[in-house]
């Protein structure tokens, strides 16, 4: 009988330095499993971002690069276009992919890129200390919004799955979350899935999922998933916004 | 191989694919767009990757990408979309990945014009993206040597896994010459498999490759700067390339130029020494590593009374000028840099002004 | 010894092909050459310009400002280069479009109505070969033969009007020897 | 008479009030006088001039510095490790923990809110009257309470530390002091101590001050002021 929880070999040894109730740590975790089941680890080459997640290579065990902030799509778009074998993934944060990094997303999915995009959405910018991210919500405290984002002033927080769904180019969309069990499963299989359509040279994928930030919140892990959950999921429907198949 | 008339924009796209660089990424910009339009026939030819990309920002990092996988790879632009990629530039020269970035030159700041221009000679030699790196700068005098400098430009790259420019201007984009594309400048690729992340499943060994440029130790960082320091200096050692034009005689003046700017000035040789006055060329190829010492030495033949370093810019490969002459002779300068090359005649009269 | 020819005209006429051709059967005949845009302010307008050098050595300076020959397809063009073309240098003029002459004394005017012959071979489109083979012929730079064959070439891929082009070619020769 | 504070203690304050180099000498003087003392540096907004830059001296004296790991020593990143809960869970005679500035600064004490609530817990807000925000009774106490509702912990004592970097002066001091007297005044709370840098202390009439004073040696200090 096998153990039934063990860590896939795509994680390294390495702590995270996540702080407590952060859940980059489950995603990576996800990641590392759907490379694991899939087998590709030897031929993936990952992304890492600017944003809390820059070291991500000492915690997944395969070939990495850095990107600068929000230019991650466009390095991918450059791997696989010279190397179509290797399996292209970007890991990247609301800062970094629906901000600076509007532009690359953007074309990398409109050009179809056979790549596969994990976007992590905590309304906040984590790295660089809790500023406003274009996700952050109405009212919400931000060190550059500290009295709550002002929408009259930055507008409405942005739903990239739902702008990623209206690209013609064939893909796929979803926007999963990682608060409650049932959800980590149901992501697992939408990262899992969004490889495969890599594997199988389908179309571009992209895996929005809902996170927190406890520290840059100001709450208690226990409470910043609540929130999340009362506030961001409300706004941040969960579901598949597009695949392939609707071409 | 027999000569074939090119311009020299398609013959840089050319080159590309003699060097063994099958892959390309650019955005369109005048005077250089016929690269692009070149490349974008050429390369499916021969099983290569054309991509045009949303942007130089973009393609900056497309590069970045491509060369870190372990691949040749080239783009081309011109000046604002050089300014554009430096970001991408720093971050490849950091990471310490091989890559191509040719820049055909035209007159700036800001929009600038189209026309053709050196005013990028800062830019490339001392920086333009932020923090301590150098590109290895090379600079073409017609669409011959774009042909050699781009084809070479690949080996040079790899071997000091450093990004390398060939800076020519809209001139030597746009004029069409004979080219052959010498086969033995072809260099083979590097072996890139303990560096580039280009799949475990490839290597023998299966550590993970790691393509990045954050150190977050201060010492590592300091001593990562100290290694691209070294790599300078040895390419100061190692490939410095220039030429000396009329230089056996003895001549009263040192011309210094490059480019476009330089087959003028040679043009103004000839004809200043059919009325009998002696000037010499001093032609760096390598804009970086700079021909200091060569400089020097040719400056201070005893005949020579000044150096004058003569560019399609407001003075910029001047401050290199002066700070190798170091002050033992006097060093001037006369630039033109509205997109109008100054005519040879023009450089005649400058020089009979200053030797008297 | 350094021969440039200044090719000049609407854009649309064909004038940079003409020079090319020239630069290219000059280069097989084993020249130095430099075929240089219209690359400043000259290049404004909706005119199209080009120069040609043609050389036993060394390309040197690609800034051109009196080059030996003139060929000139429109008015503006003649006006505007006349007066810079080195004495006893060729003026070439295409007097379907251009009523005047040469005001200088010092040149050889060559003059041709390219495009009524142009349209006589089958069509105007090919009075740019007219008047590259009408001016070849007048300043034997190149070699006839091969710069015919050059011509041949270029149009290799579009074979359908290569006989047009090689009549345009001997019409030109023609008149340039009448 | 030097401070002779035990438990938990959280320094918070306005960006630049001195909060570190306050957090720093607190936990060497505490030390030296043969408490166990921990300190951690919370300050994840402002990556500079940190109580971390401080962590080989304060080891040297025997101070537990709770830090993320070396690597990540400067990383621009926010890493509360879940070293701070244990050390909160297990502390010392004095533990220290030094927040960052503002109200944006404390916002992580809102993340330990659950470990924070079970322990007694004495939240210091250090007040420099040169600073722009903190010159007057009002300005300090605007920042109090900016501080409180994003910590959500009340503030329980003050702190002076009147400062002009190297052009400070006795006069500065007793301005500083007095400031600090009148929010205490108004808002009921103990001034725990006020800071003088050792070079003043000599100068400082002390029978006018009726609190602790904290010697202060620049930990902290830019690179070329050092010694």
């Amino acid at each position: 009988m096998g153990k039934a929880f063990s860590k896939p070999e795509a994680l390294t040894d390495n702590y995270t330095h996540y702080c407590p109730g952060c859940t980059h740590g489950i995603v990576h975790r996800l990641v590392a499993e759907a490379i694991d089941e899939l087998g590709i680890r030897e031929n993936t080459v990952g992304i890492a971002p600017v944003g809390c997640a820059v070291m991500i290579y000492d915690y997944i065990n395969c070939d990495f690069q850095e990107a600068a902030h929000g230019r991650a799509p466009a390095m991918a778009t450059g791997i696989k276009r010279v190397r179509p074998d290797l399996m292209v993934f970007t890991y990247q944060g609301d800062g970094d992919l629906a901000s600076i990094g509007m532009g690359e997303i953007i074309h990398a999915a409109n050009r179809g890129e056979k790549i596969t995009v994990i976007f992590i959405n905590n309304a906040i910018y984590g790295m660089t200390g809790g500023q406003m991210a274009p996700t952050t919500m109405p009212g919400q405290r931000a060190t550059t919004a500290p009295a709550g984002r002002d929408t009259a002033q930055t507008g409405m927080p942005i739903r990239m799955a739902n702008l990623m769904s209206e690209i013609v180019t064939p893909g796929y969309v979803t926007r999963q979350a990682v608060l409650k069990p049932q959800m980590v499963n149901k992501c697992k299989k939408a990262i899992k899935k969004a490889f495969q359509y890599q594997m199988d040279n389908t179309c571009f994928s992209f895996v929005e999922v809902v996170s927190t930030c406890p520290t840059n919140w100001g709450m208690t892990p226990i409470n910043a998933l609540k929130w999340a959950e009362e506030t961001l999921l409300p706004y941040y429907e969960l579901g598949d916004y597009k695949t392939p198949e609707d071409a | 191989m027999a000569k074939v008339l090119m311009k020299g924009n398609e013959a840089i796209g050319e080159a590309a694919i003699r060097a063994g660089c099958l892959n390309y990424f650019a955005y369109p910009i005048t005077p250089q767009s016929e690269v692009a339009e070149y490349l974008s026939k050429r390369l499916p030819e021969v099983g290569g990757v054309f991509l045009q990309g949303e942007s130089e920002v973009a393609v900056g990092y497309m590069l970045f990408g491509a060369s870190g996988a372990g691949e040749r790879v080239m783009t081309t632009s011109s000046s604002p979309g050089i300014s554009l990629m430096s970001e991408a530039i720093s971050y490849i020269a950091g990471a310490e990945c091989p890559a191509v970035f040719v820049n055909i030159m035209r007159g700036g700041p800001g929009l600038g014009g189209i026309l053709p221009s050196q005013g990028d000679y800062f830019q490339a030699t001392k920086g333009g993206g932020h923090g301590d790196y150098h590109l290895l700068v090379l600079a073409p005098d017609g669409v011959q040597e774009a042909v050699e400098m781009t084809m070479q430009a690949f080996g040079l790259a790899e071997k000091y896994r450093n990004p390398v420019m060939v800076m020519g201007d809209g001139m030597i984009g746009q004029m069409m010459e004979p080219v052959e594309f010498p086969d033995d400048l072809k260099t083979e690729p590097t072996n890139k498999d303990d560096w580039a992340s280009n799949g475990m499943s490839t290597r023998k060994s299966k550590k993970k490759n790691l393509v990045k440029s954050l150190f977050l130790d201060p010492a590592e960082l300091n001593q990562h700067n100290l290694n691209l320091k070294a790599k300078y200096e040895q390419m100061k050692k190692e490939d410095v390339q220039y030429e000396l034009y009329n230089a056996d005689g003895d001549y009263q003046i040192l011309i210094a130029s490059y480019g476009t700017m330089s087959r003028v000035c040679r043009t103004a040789i000839d004809m200043l020494k059919a009325e009998g006055i002696e000037a010499a060329m001093f032609r760096p190829k390598t804009l970086f590593p700079f021909p200091e010492k060569q400089v020097h030495d040719a400056a201070l033949k005893e005949t020579c009374k000044c150096v004058i370093s003569i560019e399609m810019s407001m003075g910029q490969m001047v401050e290199d000028v002066q700070r190798c002459v170091m002050g033992k002779k006097p060093v001037e300068f006369y630039g033109e840099c509205g997109g109008e090359i100054p005519s040879p005649e023009k450089i005649m009269e400058i020089v009979k002004e200053l030797i008297g | 010894m350094q021969t440039e020819i200044k090719f000049a005209g609407f854009g649309g006429q064909g004038i940079l092909l003409s020079a090319k051709l020239l630069a290219y059967a000059a280069m097989k005949q084993g020249f130095q050459v430099a075929w240089i845009p219209s690359y400043g302010p000259e290049m404004r307008g909706g005119t199209a310009y080009c120069t040609v050098v043609i050389s036993d050595k060394l390309i040197g300076s690609p800034i051109i400002k009196s080059p030996t020959h003139l060929v000139a397809m429109n008015r503006p063009s003649l006006e505007k280069f006349d007066d810079t073309i080195k004495p006893g240098g060729i003026v070439f003029i295409n007097a379907s479009l251009i009523p005047v002459r040469s005001q200088r004394k010092d040149v050889v005017e060559l003059v041709v109505p390219v495009n009524d012959i142009a349209i006589e071979a089958g069509s105007v489109r090919a009075a740019n070969i007219v008047a590259l083979a009408a001016f070849a012929a007048k300043s034997k730079l190149v070699d006839l033969d091969l710069l015919k064959k050059c011509v041949k070439e270029e149009f290799a891929a579009k074979a359908k009007i290569i006989p047009l082009n090689m009549d345009a070619f001997d019409r030109g020769v023609a008149a340039a020897q009448a | 008479m030097l401070p002779d504070i035990s438990g938990i203690i959280i320094i918070a304050g306005n960006y630049g009030s001195g909060k570190s180099e306050t957090a720093v000498n607190l936990a060497a003087v505490s030390r030296k006088s043969g408490k166990s003392v921990k300190i951690t540096d919370l300050d994840l907004v402002n990556p500079y001039f940190r109580s971390r830059e401080a962590k080989k001296p304060l080891e040297d004296l025997g101070v537990e510095v709770v830090l993320p790991g070396r690597k990540y020593m400067h990383a621009d990143l926010p890493i509360l490790t879940p070293a701070v809960a244990d050390m909160i869970k297990n502390p010392a005679d004095v533990t220290i923990l030094d927040a960052g500035g503002d109200a944006a600064g404390v916002t992580v004490l809102a993340a330990l809110e659950d470990v924070l609530e079970k322990s007694h817990v004495k939240l210091l807000q250090v007040i420099n009257p040169l600073r722009p925000n903190t010159c007057d009774v009002q300005g300090c106490l605007k920042i109090k309470a900016q501080i409180e509702a994003t910590a959500k912990l009340p503030v329980t004592g003050l702190i002076s530390n009147a400062n002009l970097l190297d052009e400070t002066t006795p006069q500065i001091i007793y301005d500083g002091y007095n400031l600090v007297t009148r929010v205490s005044e108004a808002t009921g709370l103990n001034i725990e101590f006020i800071t003088a840098s050792t070079r003043l202390l000599p100068q400082l009439a002390t029978e006018r001050i009726f609190c602790p004073i904290l010697p202060i040696d620049r930990f902290l200090a830019l690179p070329w002021t050092r010694n």
